[in-house]
């Protein structure tokens, strides 16, 4: 029953209120240093919610092909046969393949004029690109009770349109301003997505603000490809006239691309909106002109290809480049650390394992002068440290320090000092750390 | 607990989820496969926010050699004595401390000079480097007792403010020489009579051998006397001492360069090796100048030590015996000096036990026999058959032996009394009984040298406490030197051994039958001055040598007044060391090392030989030299060195012995920044002999230099090339009378305005 | 009696996408390489070895400058002094400003013809870019017995220049296979180097081999900038002498990057090595005709820029985009796993600070009848459980559950037996989570 309650994140790790939060020096640190930053773990945690999520009284199918569990997707309350011409909606499902979670895009009662209009979801089954939702399967079922093409895709959790993200939002958050930063990301990553596609043959066709989705921070990717491969399916006679159509198609694309750049570039500068004629809006736009020669290029070319637009953005995508590549190092010192946490917990968890155990208590081992006797003071050594008046020392950076020195297993020594502070002796953290782990065998055993 | 009350309804726990599979520790699960409950309240592990952590960058806490020294290996396990005393409680967190908020400029006087309020400070922050009991930071001594450092700002060493450290009118002795830690030592001696009027009166003597000891810590002592209170540098007794056979093989010598640590580990060790090795030289050093015929030395008088060692064969009872003199006895504990323990009488623990044990030392060796060819036992039984009035004592102490010496009140006695009995030496902490008080003699403590460690290894140096009789107000007192810091300090602290951080090393007792007075002119009974009348070049003859001065006739010899004017050039050893910051910033460490090389002096009376020169001497440079600095010394490559100069050079000890007569014999120098050319010649001339033409023609903050003030006031071009000593030396003395005549008329203000 | 509280939150979903397709077949080219988990498990705990690595007895300075506890970092036996005229050595140390770790590279014995020529480094201080190892600082230290400078920079662990990386290792590991795919994702990022610095019109010089360092898959960082700089310093008497010696450099350097490739390019088809001029090389080199035409450009142009060598390469860049993306998709989806490990160790910090601590020992209320008691007792509980025969339960999930569950202190009541197994008390989660919250404020105050 708790369930139903959505959980109370701010309880989780709460940050200090805005006025205590003083700026900190070099070597001065608070507790929220040393673990995930609160945003990104929230989100993380909401994306985790979402895959787990099932509903529990649905009249949806309980397998569809080999998926089961759906649970719909989609916000809005209408469905709409706006795009497809037939109304269409959106699953996640989990694979009884391999237990992950996936999209489902389900496309009602559909007539497919060929058999094999399917089978061009093979030739986007095997395209791989980062800026692209990847595309599993596609198969017509009938266990909705009616003929629904099934189009299957990767599950991003929480993922939001374009739309959703900057201009309207149906969760209640605000849209996110459009910078100009933003702008050369996304057109970094949209061309990256087209050259891809047109390089093996397959125009996008679907290239509208709502079909491209923020999957994590400033990453986007196409998604609900190939559907219309299927749908508009044309068996050519011959080669030419195919690749003709499909020279059409990409042509489209640019042009389509074009217009949703501009869109988004009007969002930003709003005074540009004024303007009626393309020309004066781009000229209006806020923004720097190298944006504005690859707006024209897209809009005003007749012929179009993404080559030549790579070139004319080459420059700027050097300096996307750096913000991606930084993204990338923020997750992997966010996952390093993390990763260290997991095993201090299990050092931890091994360390109280041995520790005190009342069976213990006569042991010699780990009396005074007994062999286990440095476990019990290193203990101390971490977690009892004082001050020079004796007050507790609550020192988490220390204690994290030294438990990753022992998980380490460094050869660094230090001074343990028995209770009555007449002897001492010299260990090492990789000598601690082979005693504890002796200790521990010796206890599982 | 309160559940176990019997009138509150019983509650059960709830029944536990029944689905549990176990999770091996080391499983690569995620740790979140394990939920959490709904929760309603801040989670237990959220940890309070505000808290701030400031241990990053701390530096760690470094195991001491001390404690590594007395670890034992046991079971596997290394375990040493912890001392809490000096490194604190156990599981104590270590402060955090920038490095590089230490800000130091208050030591400059040029800083003290534009912030005169310093009183706004809080007195934390202000220091009293005065400090002697010990403050409340466990692991750190007394500010008193701290290692000093001289801090070099972009003026130079003068800046330092070396007064600040030093109220009294003893001088103290500078660090950044080669073998600083013998300053303790040094100065020890200098306040044990009998030793310093048997160096000061050596000096009569002209004694023109290469690295003299006995002549270096003649003027050593000398100059200290006359820098009166100020601050010393014993750069010629070092440069002595660094050529010293003895002293190299010792291991005692270790130029001043950056490997402090190393040397600050074991300063306590070498400087009992170093008072080996210094009394050991000045009885060499005063054999070699001793008539021949003459049968005592002074030396021996004053300090040896006669030890019979007689050997006896525990099997046949045979007997051999042999004396020596020693100049120094080592002082270990009474257990380690015999096996037959308590002796006599019970003296109680104190430094007594150990003295009279120390003098009559038993041990029982196997020995080869060379007559059998086989081993043999033996006692043999080294006895102090007679003390001198001056005793050395090398005490040698173990981390044991040290432990227990802090607990015993009054270990260290500012007095005893010895009898010789039968051979033997007998030690009384008092003479009640009126019969031995006749045959007794008096010793008292004259003072030690302590090392004094601090919180690291490169902390640790040495300190000296010396018991001092001031003559002007009739009364004694204890003095602290540390190096430029010198302090009175009181018996009971001077005394006081609790400290973790003091440990004596080297003690002075001397009969106290004899009053004890320094003659302060003991270099002037039968003093030989003939260096002043006579060459003493360093190789051949005046043939083929540029001579640029006239000799001194007996007739010009010199008065107390006479006028002299002097200039001295100096070539690099070392370049100077410093370091810069990326802002730009550069922080002087060690300024270059100088040394003579050439020193003019002439005639400054009024008379037709007013301005000829009389010393114009080059000094043999052996060292390597960096850099001639020709442009400002005129030395040019090949002028020190004996095989190619052309120049009069002589060795430093012909030119010093003839500057150290000039002083000695009342001279007045007139020169022009003569502050420098002092303090690199190692002289100190007492201020009412000096005229420092740089001094008069001061403006401001402003040295003018003498190239400008020649332009000015003598319309003279002068430094057009090379710098010339003579020339420098004339325009000085030229700038003087100007000086005076300026004075005597009045114009001199306003001359100086213009 | 009571309800139950369900497990049933924070819980770990199955990763997003990208999906790992395991296991790798060793000559299958994958869109794109990553470590495995245990891979990058394995490496990130060796970089933290190497990071906490501290010397026992060296006879290094214990401080240069703010730097603390050096470590040498030279694999070669002898030092060289090839590269900058003097011998040169490379540190690592920790700040005692920040307390992190930092690479020192020092300079032995450098006579520097004037003060200010250290200060050329503050506009590499300046410099932002993923692919220049950031700069710190610079100063002169007397601290190692000589006049050293020494320039601090952030501190890879583990890092390998490209010459241990695919020449010959000294770490006896087996050099890696240069492919085409390496070759223009390295040239990517080398653009990407020197257009950033280029445009902050710093040369970067020192372009070599060795000093371009691996310090994660795939990424590369130039390393040692702004070293020659201050050593070669110049002091210019007008603006226009500067800017045209800065040009000369410019072009040098992407002289030195065409070599620098060319080179890396024939290790990866030996065939062309045979020939001796760089013409008939680079076209037996066996690699797309768009690599070539990079090259030639790099090497032939009398004066090349890297505007122009960006427009050159724009296309190819697209395609190691992708792989970058999902290097930092990855490394987000394996975050997922560990959302709570920091959680846990702040929980068990907490725990250990307040217990067994031995200034307790004597005080009443953690003894045996005292107020503190249940804490003791619950920490048997958790870490202290046995089987019917007594042996030790070591069993992660019970632990992770209770401290789950007194975490969130709910209701949920549980039995403590006391040492003598005569009494036993019912508390629940919530009176043990107040009482060890009272306990640790009552510590910190």
């Amino acid at each position: 029953p708790q369930t139903s309650y959505p959980l109370n994140h701010h309880l989780y790790a709460p940050a200090p209120p805005p006025h205590l939060q003083i700026p900190l020096k070099g070597n001065e640190e608070n507790s929220s240093k040393f673990f995930l930053p609160n945003e990104l773990r929230e989100s993380l945690i909401k994306k985790n919610e979402s895959t787990l999520k099932t509903l529990q009284h649905s009249n949806l199918p309980e397998l569809v092909n080999i998926y089961y569990n759906l649970v719909p997707l989609d916000n809005s309350l209408q469905k709409s046969n706006q795009t497809y011409g037939y109304y269409s909606s959106l699953y996640k499902a989990f694979s009884n393949d391999d237990g992950k979670a996936y999209v489902l895009r389900r496309i009602e009662n559909v007539k497919l004029n060929q058999d094999k209009s399917i089978s061009t979801i093979k030739k986007w089954v095997k395209l791989n690109c980062s800026n692209i939702t990847k595309i599993i399967d596609a198969f017509t079922s009938r266990s909705f009770g009616d003929n629904s093409l099934i189009i299957v895709y990767d599950y991003y959790p929480n993922s939001k349109n374009l739309i959703e993200q900057h201009f309207h939002s149906n969760l209640g958050a605000k849209p996110e301003q459009i910078t100009p930063k933003i702008l050369w990301n996304y057109t970094l990553q949209l061309t990256n997505a087209i050259a891809t596609s047109h390089s093996k043959n397959l125009p996008i066709r679907s290239l509208t603000l709502t079909k491209i989705i923020v999957t994590s921070l400033n990453r986007i990717r196409l998604s609900d490809c190939g559907i219309f491969d299927i749908l508009d399916f044309e068996d050519f006679s011959n080669e030419d006239e195919e690749l003709e159509t499909i020279n059409l198609l990409k042509i489209q694309d640019l042009q389509k691309l074009g217009q949703l750049l501009l869109s988004l570039a009007i969002s930003s500068s709003p005074n540009s909106s004024k303007f009626s004629n393309n020309e004066d809006i781009i000229s209006n736009i806020d923004i720097d002109e190298d944006f504005k020669s690859a707006l024209k290029y897209l809009l005003n070319e007749s012929n179009p290809n993404i080559e030549s637009f790579q070139k004319i953005i080459s420059k700027k995508l050097f300096e996307s480049l750096n913000q991606i590549q930084e993204q990338g190092d923020y997750y992997e010192s966010q996952l390093t650390r993390e990763l260290e946490n997991g095993r201090l917990v299990r050092l931890l968890t091994k360390l109280n394992f041995i520790l005190e155990r009342p069976e213990y208590q006569s042991n010699p081992t780990w009396a005074q002068s007994g062999e286990r006797y440095p476990i019990k003071l290193f203990r101390e050594y971490v977690f009892n440290q004082v001050d020079d008046r004796g007050k507790p020392v609550l020192d988490l950076a220390f204690v994290l320090k030294t438990l990753n020195k022992l998980d380490a297993g460094i050869d660094e020594k230090f001074l343990l000092v028995s209770h009555d502070e007449q002897t001492c002796m010299i260990v090492s953290y990789k000598e601690m750390r082979d005693l504890i782990e002796r200790s521990f065998r010796e206890l599982s055993n | 607990h309160s559940s176990m009350s019997s009138k509150i309804p019983l509650e059960y726990p709830t029944m536990p989820e029944t689905n549990t599979t176990p999770i091996s520790i080391d499983d690569d699960v995620p740790l979140n496969t394990i939920g959490m409950p709904y929760y309603k309240e801040t989670l237990l592990s959220a940890w309070p926010a505000q808290t701030v952590f400031r241990s990053a960058g701390t530096l760690p806490k470094t195991i001491d050699s001390s404690i590594l020294q007395n670890a034992q290996n046991i079971d596997g396990l290394l375990i040493a004595p912890y001392d809490k005393e000096k490194y604190g409680r156990r599981n104590l967190a270590k402060k955090y401390v920038s490095v590089k908020n230490n800000n130091e400029s208050n030591k400059f006087k040029s800083f003290k000079a534009s912030n005169i309020p310093t009183s706004h400070k809080s007195p934390k922050e202000q220091e009293n480097l005065f400090e002697i009991k010990e403050s409340d930071a466990p692991d750190k001594p007394p500010p008193a007792f701290k290692k000093l450092e001289i801090l070099y700002s972009k003026f130079g060493v003068g800046d330092f403010d070396f007064d600040s450290y030093n109220s009294t009118h003893f001088t103290g002795l500078e660090v950044h020489v080669d073998n600083a830690y013998t300053n303790s030592l040094l100065q020890l001696y200098r306040f044990v009579p009998e030793i310093f009027n048997f160096v000061l009166g050596n000096l009569a003597i002209e004694n023109l051998e290469p690295n003299s000891i006995l002549r270096e810590l003649g003027y050593l002592y000398d100059m200290m006397v006359k820098s009166f209170g100020h601050h010393f540098r014993p750069t010629n007794f070092q440069q002595a001492l660094l050529s010293l056979d003895d002293a190299i093989k010792s291991g005692l010598v270790d130029k001043d360069n950056d490997s402090t640590t190393t040397i600050a580990a074991d300063v306590g060790t070498k400087i009992k090796v170093f008072n080996r090795v210094l009394l050991d030289n000045l009885v060499k050093d005063e054999m070699k100048q001793a008539v021949p015929q003459s049968r005592f030395l002074k030396s021996h008088m004053v300090f040896g030590i006669e030890i019979e060692t007689r050997i006896r064969s525990m099997f046949t009872g045979a007997m051999s015996t042999d004396i020596n003199i020693v100049n120094s006895l080592d002082l270990l504990p009474p257990h380690t000096n015999t096996q037959k323990l308590a002796t006599r009488h019970a003296l109680d623990p104190s430094i007594l036990a150990f003295i009279e044990s120390s003098t009559n030392i038993v041990e029982q060796r196997s020995i080869l026999n060379e007559v059998s060819g086989q081993l043999e036992a033996v006692e043999i039984n080294h006895a102090v058959r007679r003390l001198p009035p001056v005793v050395s004592f090398n005490l040698h102490l173990k981390y044991d032996d040290l432990k227990a010496i802090r607990g015993i009140k009054n270990w260290l006695r500012p007095k005893f009394y010895a009898a010789h009995n039968k051979g033997r030496i007998s030690i009384y902490d008092d003479v009640k009984n009126s019969l031995i008080a006749d045959s007794c003699d008096e010793y008292g403590l004259v003072g030690y040298v302590a090392e004094v460690s601090g919180e690291s290894d490169k902390d640790k140096h040495l300190v000296t406490f010396v018991k001092i009789h001031n003559d002007f107000e009739k009364k004694t007192e204890w003095y602290l030197f540390n190096d430029f810091l010198v302090t009175p300090i009181p018996e009971s602290e001077a005394l006081n051994l609790s400290y973790w951080w003091k440990k004596p090393v080297t003690l002075i007792y001397r009969n106290s039958k004899e009053p004890g007075r320094f003659d302060y002119a003991a270099w002037s009974r039968g003093l030989n001055d003939q260096i002043l009348y006579r060459d003493h070049f360093a190789a051949g003859t005046r043939e083929g040598k540029r001579i640029e001065y006239e000799m001194l006739t007996k007739e010009e010899a010199p008065q107390p007044g006479t006028l002299i004017a002097i200039d001295a050039e100096f070539v690099t050893l070392e370049e100077e060391q410093f370091e810069l910051k990326s802002n730009g910033t550069r922080s002087m460490l060690k300024p270059s090392k100088q040394t003579l090389a050439r020193v003019s002096v002439l005639r400054g009376d009024d008379g037709p030989q007013m301005g000829v020169p009389f010393i114009d001497d080059y000094v043999v440079v052996q060292e390597g030299i960096h850099d001639y600095l020709t442009s400002f010394s005129g030395i040019e490559p090949g002028d020190l060195d004996p095989a190619t100069s052309d120049k009069s050079l002589v060795n430093r000890e012909v030119v010093y012995r003839k500057l150290w007569l000039l002083i000695n014999l009342g001279c007045v120098f007139v020169g022009h920044g003569l502050n420098n050319d002092f303090r690199t010649i190692n002289i100190s001339v007492p201020k009412a002999q000096v005229r420092d033409t740089a001094v008069f023609f001061y403006k401001g903050q402003r040295i003018l230099s003498l190239r400008f003030l020649a332009y000015i006031l003598l319309d003279k071009k002068v430094q057009a090339g090379n710098h010339d000593s003579i020339e420098d030396a004339h325009t000085a003395l030229l700038l003087y009378k100007e000086y005076l005549k300026l004075k005597q008329s009045g114009n001199f203000e306003t001359i100086l305005d213009n």
